[in-house]
């Protein structure tokens, strides 16, 4: 049962830093949203890993003392995963770093100002 | 930057040995237990990060990082081709070699109580590419830290 | 005996995945920037523990050192280097 | 095993081992060896991986079998791997994905060339050159992967090098603009496709794509289609089409493509191309080909539930091709800024190929497949290859323009054409092509798409055809404004450098040459491409002759005819009257009698007056689409999500609803 809950968990940080992409003016706030979906995906990945009862796999780490043995993790989601929060952070910083460098040259914080290039 | 305050110094200066060392373990057991180049660099860039905070960006020679991070990056992938020298890209050609680098075989789990142990020496190219991810993360996330530091503290105008 | 560790840790586990909504949540809420960050990093960190839970250690170092601690300090660079507050 | 037999089976590796290793040692070599043997060095990299993709497309092609590489892995490793090796990284190289190689290959040696003069006005050359190479070996591995997961990455490290190539000119800021809306596009989408490729790694447990295939059409063979199927079709489709810069979803490619160095925006093109041709992948090998068997001539429909998911994913690729046709032709109109309007023009001629591959998956698995969508596909994949190179061309050209003009703007440009008669000839080869004027390759891949869609729809058809009107229309426009008319005096004289104008003659002579022989591109590589992709194999050329199935067109005869006539025009002029007949003084030699000067100065109409009555007379569509490209970047993602939704919904609710 428990084991479902955190799905809950990666749709409620999917559907906030959706929220905070499509409502909130303000840039870093932007870069803040796209952070929490990823971090949303990468829980969904690894909340998929978490299985029970199958055999098929090899399994990287139990915790045979808290539960029984048939619960275990996939190891490549971790693989994603780990490539995920690598690009995460890659894309992260050289999204604020253009945003630091738009507000030297315009004094631009919000969206509603990041309107050179339109129609 | 300015300088922190001695508090963050001191605690700076007591932690670093430790997570660095704790860093250094991640790396060089990436083959043995969870973690590997990448993780353990991330703990060492973290570490740099709060040096950096503490004490200042001025002190760091960015040539000699990305230097570095060029230099980890094509060990890497020059491991990788020379893996194609015993057939394919990223052959494991060290391990059970006669080349004395990591080349011990991994011991059979026959006779140990605990599954996860095995010597150091093992891994092959893992080992190598583990060392050479680390190096190349550390400079990296390293570099980025300072490059936007330097930019957010200390270029306010032009630079 | 092993109920009762079993009830701990699905207490634990609940309560992390409460945390990190919350300081999701938070994140949208708080109009001051560096505080947002700080939210931000305590997700990231309830993040890593979940992962932890979800028996995924390798991947739990790697979110606690970069989502927490390079992630946070990246973000406040940014904002010192623009502006502090959101406008609205 | 010989050296050769040998390279050939490393090479997928090699040639994303050779860019990656450029690209990283570039930086060192700049700083010890110095400028020029750095630029030496880049241009020796991509001759290298071209040579290399070159003699790889030859094995491929030439022998008719994929070339399957599995790293790591022991010499002979059994493929496709069976259950117990899902974490092995795999390359598949087949006919298509060889095809859209040799594109890198061809664009990004033009491209490099081209910046060897190019960078010379500016600082941080081995930064570019190191991205430039990061950028190509991303291209390269999103098209030759068989892993999902390893596009995914490809994907994103495509994003990453392209915009920081964007801002390269950091001293505008407009470029941190385009730059920055198109990474937040990319890393949403790019996060979209993650989260499908977890459902269907959940749902599977594979990452490999022609087992993926076969794994869901095994799920659905025996409990028939889930719902996770159809999601993860909707935002496969939605999130490639988004990298193609399909409309819905385009707003942030013209910011970032107008904003890039003409060098980098060539290369630009290849990579939205590689995001097409992900689309194509996720249509025929994940879902379509494992849906029907073909032999004899005949189809065999084994999952008749899959093949409908493909048909309404055709008509949703359809839908898509011809709102970017037109929306995207619609706005290069009214362009000012030269690069924004070719940018338009890409996603113009992206919704080309949409158009015909997406008929191609409409009437896959039908008797009208062999008809006519055989055709469709064999054109918009050959528009894949034309399109890199004109369009290549055509921005390697405007940033020749703006290297001379000092501007983008095209009201204040004109009388370039005297001095840049090179440039000036190559535009007009590449404004001829895309636009698809006769003799030209852009006309024969449009004319296998026009005749095919005329026969699955005769609207679509005729919509093509409208907006080639269009394109050569604002090719027209660019071409008054560039070239002709008085000179500026605050512009320098004389051409461009040597090596832009030897970058770009290895465009225009690669147009040239398969203008005149289209078939010789169609036989030995679009039809294997379409064989690759679907299984059925066809031949839409015999000799130099391209078969449409309605008629055909050659080239050579097409330029006798063409011949015959002028000899027949010259004849009758000879027997004419010569000499001029003056009786009386004669009217004013212009139009309306208007004054031709004013202050001594002649009237020029500026260019984005050319067409002015046109956008007047469709006010009521140009102020809305003015309002939709508003550049808030907020409305941008919300229409990605909008249309993401659409498309999810209109595949997972197929035939439960509607």
């Amino acid at each position: 049962m428990l084991s479902n809950i955190p799905y809950l968990v990666v749709v409620a940080l999917m559907v906030i830093g959706l929220y905070i992409i499509l409502f909130k003016r303000n840039l870093i706030k932007l870069a803040m949203g796209i952070t929490l979906l990823e971090t949303g995906v990468n829980l969904f990945l690894i909340t998929l890993a978490y299985r029970h009862g199958e055999v098929l796999h090899a399994p990287v780490f139990t915790s045979m003392i808290l539960r029984n043995d048939t619960t275990f993790s996939l190891p490549t989601p971790h693989a994603l995963t780990l490539t995920s929060i690598v690009i995460g952070v890659a894309t992260t910083a050289l999204l604020l770093t253009f945003f630091m460098q738009l507000y030297r040259k315009f004094k631009v914080s919000t969206t509603d100002d990041l309107r050179r290039l339109r129609g | 930057m300015e300088r922190m305050s001695p508090v963050v110094r001191t605690v700076v200066k007591i932690a670093f040995a430790p997570m660095f060392a704790f860093g250094a373990y991640i790396i060089l057991h990436g083959h043995l237990t969870p973690g590997g180049g990448f993780q353990g660099g991330a703990i060492i860039g973290s570490l740099m990060a709060l040096y950096l905070v503490a004490f200042g960006a001025t002190a760091w020679k960015k040539k000699l990082l990305s230097g570095l991070e060029s230099g980890g990056l094509l060990v890497f992938i020059g491991t990788g081709i020379l893996g194609l020298v015993s057939g394919l890209m990223f052959y494991n050609f060290l391990a059970d070699s006669d080349i004395p680098i990591f080349n011990e075989a991994v011991p059979t789990m026959l006779g140990y109580t605990h599954s996860n142990w095995a010597p150091l020496w093992t891994g092959g190219t893992i080992s190598v590419m583990n060392l050479a991810v680390g190096i190349e993360v550390i400079a990296g996330l390293t570099l980025i830290v300072i490059t936007m530091g330097l930019f957010a503290f200390e270029g306010k105008e032009g630079g | 005996m092993v109920e009762w560790t079993t009830f701990l840790y699905d207490a634990t586990h609940l309560m992390v995945l409460i945390g990190i909504v919350a300081s999701a949540l938070m994140v949208v809420k708080f109009k001051d920037l560096i505080s947002a960050t700080i939210a931000l990093a305590a997700c990231s960190l309830l993040v890593s523990l979940e992962f932890l839970i979800l028996q995924a250690p390798d991947v739990a170092i790697a979110e606690a050192a970069v989502g927490a601690v390079l992630t946070t300090a990246i973000f406040i660079f940014a904002i010192k280097g623009s502006r502090r507050r959101e406008e609205y | 095993m010989s050296f050769y037999g040998s390279l050939i089976d490393n090479s997928p590796a090699i040639i994303i081992a050779i860019p990656l290793a450029f690209a990283f040692l570039t930086p060192l070599i700049d700083r010890f060896l110095g400028k020029s043997i750095r630029n030496f060095w880049a241009v020796l990299g991509v001759l290298l991986a071209g040579i290399m993709t070159f003699v790889m497309a030859y094995e491929v092609l030439g022998t008719g079998n994929a070339i399957e590489y599995v790293f790591g892995g022991p010499n002979g490793m059994d493929f496709p791997l069976t259950g117990g090796h899902p974490v092995r990284i795999t390359f598949y190289v087949d006919g298509m994905g060889a095809f859209m190689g040799l594109i890198m290959a061809v664009v990004s040696m033009a491209a490099v060339i081209y910046s060897v003069s190019f960078i010379k006005k500016f600082t941080g050359g081995e930064k570019y050159f190191t991205l430039l190479f990061l950028m190509l070996a991303a291209n390269f591995g999103m098209v030759f992967t068989g892993d999902l997961f390893n596009l995914f990455v490809w994907f994103e490290v495509s994003s990453v090098a392209v915009c920081g190539l964007t801002v390269f000119r950091t001293n505008r800021g407009e470029s941190f603009e385009g730059a920055a809306k198109y990474l937040i596009y990319c890393t949403i989408g790019g996060l979209l496709l993650l989260f499908a490729i977890g459902l269907l790694y959940g749902e599977y447990g594979h990452l490999n794509i022609n087992m993926l295939g076969e794994a869901i059409a095994g799920s659905a063979a025996s409990k028939g289609l889930i719902m996770t199927d159809k999601i993860v079709l909707g935002i496969l489709v939605s999130v490639f089409a988004l990298k193609a810069g399909s409309v819905p979803m385009h707003m942030a490619t013209p910011d970032a493509y107008s904003e890039a160095p003409a060098p980098i925006t060539a290369m630009f093109v290849t990579a939205s191309q590689a995001g097409l041709y992900a689309l194509f992948r996720t249509g025929f090998t994940l879902y379509g080909s494992n849906a029907f068997t073909y032999a004899n001539d005949t189809f065999t429909v084994k999952l008749p539930d899959l093949l409908e998911l493909v048909h309404v994913a055709g008509w949703i690729i359809i839908i898509l091709g011809v709102l970017s046709m037109f929306v995207g032709v619609t706005l290069a109109l009214v362009q000012k800024d030269i690069k924004r309007l070719m940018a338009y023009h890409a996603i113009s001629q992206t919704g080309y190929m949409l158009l015909g591959v997406g008929v191609g998956m409409a009437v896959l698995a039908t008797a009208d497949f062999t008809e006519f969508g055989r055709t469709a596909m064999a054109g918009g994949i050959f528009h894949i290859f034309n399109h890199a190179l004109y369009k290549g061309l055509l921005f390697l050209t405007a940033g020749a323009i703006i290297y001379k003009a000092g501007t983008r703007d095209l009201n204040k440009m004109g009388g370039l054409g005297r001095d840049m008669k090179f440039t000036a000839v190559f535009f007009i080869i590449g404004a001829l092509a895309i636009a698809g004027v006769p003799p030209m390759n852009g006309f024969s891949s449009k004319l296998l798409i026009y005749e095919s869609v005329f026969r699955f729809n005769p609207v679509i058809g005729a919509i093509a055809m409208l907006v080639s009107l269009l394109t050569l229309a604002s090719f027209v426009k660019v071409f008054y404004s560039a070239f002709m008319g008085p000179k500026k005096k605050e512009m320098k004289g004389g051409e461009v450098p040597n090596s832009m104008l030897i970058g770009m003659a290895v465009l225009a002579g690669m147009i040239v040459v398969f203008s005149i022989a289209p078939s010789l591109v169609v036989r030995s590589l679009v039809d294997p491409a379409v064989e690759a992709l679907t299984g059925v194999a066809g031949d839409t050329s015999r000799n130099l002759t391209l078969f449409t199935g309605e008629g055909a067109w050659n080239t050579i005869v097409f330029l006798g005819a063409v011949l015959m006539a002028v000899i027949v025009a010259l004849i009758l002029h000879s027997r004419g009257q010569k000499g001029t007949v003056p009786k009386g003084e004669g009217k004013k030699p212009y139009l309306w009698g208007n004054p031709t000067e004013i202050d001594g100065r002649p009237i020029v109409v500026p260019g984005s007056n050319v067409y002015w009555g046109f956008t007047q007379a469709l006010k009521k569509y140009f102020d809305p689409m003015d309002r939709l490209h508003s550049g808030l970047i907020n409305e941008y993602v919300f229409w990605l999500i909008l249309m993401a939704g659409i498309v999810i919904a209109t595949l997972g609710f197929w035939g439960v609803v509607f």
